[in-house]
């Protein structure tokens, strides 16, 4: 099964990664964009036999290692293989 | 405002009653908020500062003691040298990457905030032991973190320690020093000046990071804390990088009057430290602080520890010069008040007043604790006659050095970037590290220092014997000692056995520094290091500064000069040895519960006196003192450092190899005649112990000692490595 | 002779630079802030090492978008000769003056310390032609992001080309030689015109004979005498 | 407007951090995980008229700055304020 897990920083924790973004898109015209945040986006195949246990594991695999709980929240979706 | 709510913010209820004396009436939450920070352990040292008193601060070369953000010394030629060490202990147990970096981040601000460019970091770490599931997580977070900060910034990191003791399992230590270079006419103070100057903002925006963060590091540990995950403080070297050089810039425009970092506290402890400082008042409208969330409350803002943000009192007639330098440099800079007459702290947020309060109490009373200690215990004394081991002292070394103890520290310090700046001369692997004042020949030698298992045995001799190793580290390479800084790390300090430690330490520590003439310029306290009712191994931390005339004439340690002669200095033969808290009687399983080795100060500063004289007379072409491991570890070092092999001739026995005597130094000869000479002259007992070997083909050379094993280097050289990769890697 | 050296906010080896180059030439380089849009005439332009813009994004991304970018791609248009060092490097690569990409060490982790680099057989180019092929250099690294790659086909033409300029190579330093993963162990490349080089190693760290080493010196030196001839 | 764009490397383009982070999953027990890419996810608010002009906006930045197209892929996606 292919699962995306989407890491972001949690609210209110600073993003200065983003903020430098940010600026730099402005400084080059872009003035238009605010607020980036600047996450990860994690992709891998896990092989389960369905996707409650496939969604139960990738949960597993952020708590311990994908993410950084103390800072960044997660999110999984989960695609069937055709 | 009630009492529930003080004791929340971690007050006692006299505490909590002498701010109602002082205010004539109940506290907001704002105002309960700012004298909860100002009174906590963090900002005041309530427990510590009875003692802290005691320490040796002056000399003709200190040109700032404890007190300001950091502390000052010349070093002749116009030049001064300003340097601190700081502990991000708890932050880096909860978010190892992010706690040490900040904790990198916030050292280089009291330093710049002085006028000073950063010329170099080191830090002293504090882990649990291997087996621990925690260690692999912790050192690889710290680790990174300190290097995330310092490499990005472009201060190089050039020394420190590392230790691994399962009293750190819950509780590891992250301290961090940086150290400065300004001219010596050109340094910078908070005290604010000049009623009616305008109080000015600059740096990165306020958030809610890390709100109560100086009560946190003031309160022990329990599962329930890790749990609560509070919001954690991060850090930004990019603009931490930008900060220092606009602050520099500004410095250089004489347009400061006064400056200060927000650290610990925030806005809070910056604000009441000017005024405090300068016997003036300040008023602040908060609706004026640059902030990046929305709906802060001046609680909030006040209390709020985000990254990268100053504090400065500047000549109105500047302004726009001061503005012009942070647009440069993209960063926010914002008039929010004043400087007053008035002796208080007022703010107004949202168009009303907010706080108001008289500054004196915030700092003059804080409270002052005389809290009970135990009397220190003398333990045994473990005799050499009485130590006994089935394995031969070949066995032992390899144990040793393949250790938690010994092992190398090179997976550690390669992820921080040693070189940048152009100016090191020897960074980590060695005794001190030596970073050249730029611009001229002048070497300024670094080493950070404890032994904890001889601070628990022993605290007084334990904090005597910090303050020695460091300054041997510092005189084997050529260099004199000049100054100290520390950074106290203890348990909880209402326990009478914790306190007595911190009391025993300090002793020991001020004597040491008084004895060898390196008063205490600067320093940090951080108590309540226990987890569950279980308090940390006590780790008093030395942080030494010394120079030297010209670097090129600075030694190594590492073994050069093959046929030269090794020398013992510091000792006249090999009869006995001290093993009490020695890492090999703790590998045959004699506990820390004997007494360490005694520290001869006289002893120490003689000795420490003739290697610099032997270094500056070309006498020895590399010393290393003697510490963890004793005689025959500190020779293999050498060895393994300098890819030489040595002839020994001392006798295998477990005193002479391992016991951990101090005042003492290996030595390679240039000329024996010579340094025997010179030695009878300073009266400093030398005994020689062997000669420098060839190394084989595979670069490395063996270890050959009368009536034992050969000991291959290149195998040594290979354990010696594994250890820190292998944890590491968990 | 005239050099610039580029400064972007985060640039932290800039006064290295400036040092390393003074004294070989004994007179400070132009030093140029990211916002100026201008480059005086100069006849080599560096574009020293650190953390650009923090590194956020990617290394050397934002510092590629910065004004005076303009300037020194019309400077190697007009033939000029650039040098990209560590984060430079990163950034010639960001303004695709340079083939390929760098990617996080192998290691995944910062890693400083001394290499041995091994100067190849190249197209004609001011960075290597007073340098003999097969000679070696002790030069330190200090980078997260230096593991080169880029396509088979580009490695194949870098190769073909004689673009490959430094690679690692064994020496007495400790670990492996190739510190960081670089496919064909790529320390250094240079541009089909051999005017621009990027490498990872900073020369300008190892030019001070009395702080122990001076083989970045005789590098930036070759470098200088042959732009200017 | 609020825009997340996905940037992932192309494939055949060598992943380091993915590789590795496979290998810590397995070495902890996650058997399952293969073929672990990390990309990023970027999120940002793009004042603009309506979608189309958001979406072509951000596309611009995308091969401007925020993707790095010789090895980069990228994927944008709009949701229209509430
Ligand atoms: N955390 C660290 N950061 C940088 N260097 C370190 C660290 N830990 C140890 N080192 C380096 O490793 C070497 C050995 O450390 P240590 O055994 O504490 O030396 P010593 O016994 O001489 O004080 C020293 O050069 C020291 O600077
Ligand atoms: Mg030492």
């Amino acid at each position: 099964m292919k699962v995306t897990v989407n890491i972001s920083l949690k609210e209110g924790v600073l993003d200065p990664q983003g903020r430098a973004v940010e600026r730099s898109l402005a400084s080059i015209g872009f003035t238009e964009a605010s607020n980036v945040r600047i996450g990860k986006q994690i992709t891998l195949d896990v092989d389960a036999e369905d996707t409650a246990r496939a969604h139960q594991r990738a949960a597993r695999m952020c708590e311990q290692i994908l993410a950084n709980t103390v800072i960044e929240d997660y999110e999984i979706t989960i695609e069937e293989d055709q | 405002m009630t009492f529930d709510d003080a004791a929340s913010m971690g007050l006692s209820h006299d505490e909590w009653e002498l701010i109602l004396t002082r205010l004539e009436r109940v506290p907001n939450q704002c105002e309960l908020g700012i004298f909860s920070s100002m009174w906590s352990e963090h900002c005041s040292y309530k427990s510590s500062k009875k003692w802290l008193k005691t320490l040796p601060t002056e000399a003709e070369h200190v040109i700032q003691g404890p007190g300001e953000n950091a502390g000052v010394i010349d070093i002749g030629d116009g030049k001064a040298i300003i340097f601190k060490i700081e502990s991000h202990n708890h932050p880096s147990f909860i978010e190892p990457y992010q706690g040490a970096a900040t904790g990198v981040g916030g050292i280089l601000r009291d330093v710049f905030t002085m006028g000073a460019r950063p010329i170099a970091l080191l830090n002293a770490l504090r882990f649990g032991e291997a087996t621990n599931e925690k260690t692999a997580h912790l050192i690889n977070g710290v680790v990174a973190g300190i290097g995330g900060y310092g490499n990005c910034i472009g201060i190089p990191t050039v020394g420190g320690e590392t230790n691994f003791h399962k009293s750190y399992n819950g509780n590891i230590l992250v301290n961090a020093m940086a150290v400065g270079l300004a001219d010596n006419d050109k340094i910078f103070y908070s005290a604010a000046t000049g009623a009616g100057n305008p109080v000015i903002y600059v740096g990165a925006k306020t958030g809610r990071d890390g709100i109560h963060g100086a009560t946190m590091a003031s309160a022990e540990f329990s599962e329930e804390t890790e749990s609560k995950r509070p919001t954690v403080q991060v850090g930004d070297p990019f603009t931490g990088k930008l900060l220092m050089e606009a602050c520099l810039e500004l410095m250089a425009a004489n347009a400061v009057l006064s400056i200060q970092d927000m650290g610990a506290a925030g806005l809070t402890s910056s604000s009441v430290e000017m005024a405090s400082k300068g016997g003036l008042g300040m008023e602040m409208d908060l609706d004026l602080v640059p902030v990046r969330e929305d709906g802060m409350s001046a609680y909030e803002i006040m209390l709020s520890e985000s990254q990268e943000r100053m504090l400065m009192v500047i000549d109105p007639a500047q302004t726009e010069t001061a503005r012009a330098i942070f647009e440069k440099w993209d960063l926010d800079f914002m008039p929010i008040g004043a400087v007053t007459e008035t002796g208080r702290l007022v703010l107004k947020k949202d168009g009303v007043i907010a706080c108001d309060i008289p500054i004196d109490p915030l700092v003059d009373d804080a409270p002052e604790y005389d809290r009970p200690h135990d009397a220190i215990k003398p333990l045994p004394v473990l005799s050499a006659r009485d130590v006994s081991s089935d394995k031969s002292v070949t066995s032992l070394l390899v144990e040793l050095m393949g250790g938690a103890d010994l092992a190398s520290r090179r997976w550690i310090y390669e992820q921080y970037d040693s070189d940048v700046m152009a100016d090191t001369f020897a960074a980590s692997g060695g005794d001190a590290a030596m970073v050249r004042v730029h611009g001229s020949q002048k070497g300024v030698a670094l080493s950070t220092d404890c032994t904890p298992r001889y601070v628990y045995a022993d605290a007084f001799e334990g904090g005597k014997q910090a303050v020695a190793e460091s300054y041997r580290n510092v005189c084997a390479t050529g260099a004199t000692a000049l100054a100290v800084t520390n950074n106290l790390n203890f348990g909880n300090p209402e326990r009478p056995e914790i306190m007595a430690q911190i009391v025993g330490s300090v002793k020991g520590m001020g004597e040491a520094c008084t004895a060898l003439g390196t008063p205490v310029v600067s320093g940090n306290v951080s108590l309540y290091n226990e987890t569950d009712g279980e308090a940390i191994y006590p780790c008093p931390v030395i942080g030494m500064v010394g120079t030297i005339d010209d670097v090129k004439t600075a030694i190594g340690a590492g073994l050069t000069g093959t046929g030269k002669s090794l020398y013992v200095v510091g000792q006249a033969d090999d009869n006995d040895g001290w093993l009490g808290a020695s890492l090999v009687a703790a590998s045959l399983g004699y506990g820390d519960d004997y007494a360490p080795p005694p520290v001869d100060l006289a002893a120490e500063k003689a000795h420490g006196e003739f290697i610099i004289q032997a270094v500056a007379g070309k006498h020895i072409l590399a010393a290393h003192d003697i510490s963890d491991g004793g005689l025959l570890v500190a020779v293999a070092e050498m060895a393994l450092k300098g890819r030489q092999g040595a002839d020994l001739s001392i006798q295998p026995s477990l005193a002479a190899c391992f016991g951990e005597g101090q005042a003492r130094y290996v030595v390679v000869a240039d000329d024996d005649t010579a340094l025997e000479a010179a030695a009878g002259a300073a009266c400093v007992p030398v005994m020689k112990i062997g000669t420098v070997t060839e190394a084989g083909s595979d670069g490395f050379g063996e270890l050959k000692l009368s009536g034992a094993d050969t000991i291959s280097l290149s195998e040594l050289f290979a354990l010696n490595e594994a250890f820190v990769p292998r944890i590491a890697t968990a | 002779m005239r050099v610039a050296v580029v400064i972007f906010p985060g640039s932290n080896c800039d006064r290295d630079m400036m040092v390393a180059i003074e004294r070989i030439t004994g007179r400070r380089p132009q030093m140029v802030w990211h916002k100026e849009t201008g480059l005086d005439a100069a006849d080599l332009v560096i574009v020293p090492g650190g953390f650009s813009f923090g590194d956020y994004l990617r290394c050397g991304a934002l510092a590629a978008r910065s004004p005076i970018m303009e300037a020194v791609l019309d400077h190697a248009s007009r033939g000029g000769a650039i040098l990209g060092v560590c984060n430079g490097f990163q950034i010639l690569l960001e303004t695709g003056l340079l083939p390929g990409t760098l990617v996080k060490n192998k290691g995944l982790k910062f890693i400083c310390r001394s290499t041995n680099l091994q100067v190849q057989e190249t197209i004609s180019s001011p960075f290597t032609s007073g340098l003999e092929a097969g000679s070696q250099l002790a030069i330190p690294v200090a980078h997260n992001e230096g593991n080169y790659f880029a396509d088979e086909d580009t490695l194949a033409s870098l190769r073909d080309n004689g673009q490959i300029a430094l690679t690692y190579v064994n020496g007495p330093a400790f670990g492996p030689s190739n510190p960081n993963g670089s496919a064909h162990d790529i320390a250094g490349i240079l541009s089909p015109n051999g005017r621009i080089m990027g490498m990872m190693p900073h020369p300008e760290r190892a030019a001070d004979p009395d702080i122990g080493n001076s083989d970045g010196l005789i590098f930036l030196k070759n470098a200088v005498e042959m732009v200017a001839a």
